[in-house]
């Protein structure tokens, strides 16, 4: 599954995409395995609140199924306009 | 087609002309464009997209106003990239033969835009721009 | 003065880029176009006014608008004389940092010259316009 | 003073402007004299619920004072836009 991240979340991890093998069932379980990886997945997931998260570019919530999944993307609140 | 998201500015007259031409049953016509106001920090920022999903949330804004007003036609324009102070940043443009129905509609669709649509705004010094809550809350009157 | 009633008919985006040329602290751009749609008996409708109350009229309308809203500029073009379906009829433009002060604005503007700037239309076929009673209502939600 | 006339008001009266002399001391009196002028005056005048005045370029009332008045403008209801 790809994984994306934008703004300072991308900025945090280090990278804008990558390539993930997982067996997460639900977004929330797939941050719980990211975090693991290492200080900087840990700081940029640190506060949820401020996390908001698409699965094959839809939005959606951290509890959302991730299963069959191509994308999921984090990012901030968005400000667009 | 009527979203497009792209690096090259657009040209407001234009737009509207190539909307209207050839047609008179369009009696209101309502144009939104917002601009990048100079800042503190330095007079230019960058858009970041979300490639793919900024288009078809677009999409979504701009059939969820079709099916709540009746629009003639609709066209939504957003840029991304770095951005001097002036710039357009984004255009809304809404076509109905009423004017509250072109003026709703073109609120609506900015509204949901600002806090729906995958854009984030980095300013020259370096710092995200927060969402606002004034931003959030603007939302809560369509629903 | 930024209230003009003419015959001629007028570029909105070239009253858009003077409004905005050289400043960079606007932050939204609101534009109404009033188009004139086709109609049953012909297509050139005549619209009547009075000369100096018209331009009065605007002007306090605008002032009005300055007074509610956070406006940084405004613009209102009003034609008067024969126009054909399709022809622009009415522009109002407003810019203010913040993009509902310039859609408030910008829809309050059109609700009270709709009845209260004195123009009256007179159908090809003879018949003058009536007031509808929806754009009477419409001034309710302002005062 | 001046009266004017637009749209199917100035149709049914038969002109634009004219000059009145009048001891009226409100737009109903000057209403009621100008009936009194014949017939085009009476069909004009005669559904005064459909008839929007302004004095001297000011919208007001039939109840308005026009002592002083340069200029008395009676017309149908507006129609811009």
């Amino acid at each position: 599954m790809q994984v994306l991240y934008f703004a300072w979340l991308r900025e945090r991890v280090g990278l804008p995409r990558e390539e993930v093998e997982t067996s997460a069932a639900t977004v929330a379980e797939l941050v719980e395995e990211l975090k693991a990886r290492g200080e900087r997945y840990a700081v940029a997931f640190k506060d949820m609140a401020a996390v908001r998260v698409a699965v094959d570019q839809e939005l959606t919530e951290l509890g959302a199924s991730i299963k069959g999944a191509r994308e999921v993307a984090f990012f901030p609140p968005m400000t667009g306009g | 087609m009527s979203v497009s998201v792209q690096a090259e500015d657009f040209d407001v007259g234009a737009e509207m002309a190539a909307l209207t031409s050839g047609r008179a049953d369009i009696g209101a016509l309502v144009s939104f464009t917002g601009l990048v106001r100079e800042m503190a920090g330095g007079n230019e920022m960058v858009l970041e997209h979300y490639p793919g999903m900024t288009e078809k949330a677009l999409e979504a804004i701009e059939a969820e106003a079709r099916g709540r007003w009746e629009l003639q036609d609709c066209r939504i324009i957003h840029r991304y990239g770095p951005l001097e102070a002036g710039a357009q940043i984004v255009f809304v443009l809404t076509a109905s033969p009423h004017r509250q129905a072109a003026f709703e509609a073109a609120e609506f669709i900015m509204d949901f835009l600002k806090s729906r649509a995958p854009f984030w705004k980095k300013e020259a010094g370096g710092g995200w721009v927060d969402a606002r809550e004034a931003d959030e809350a603007a939302l809560g009157r369509w629903c």
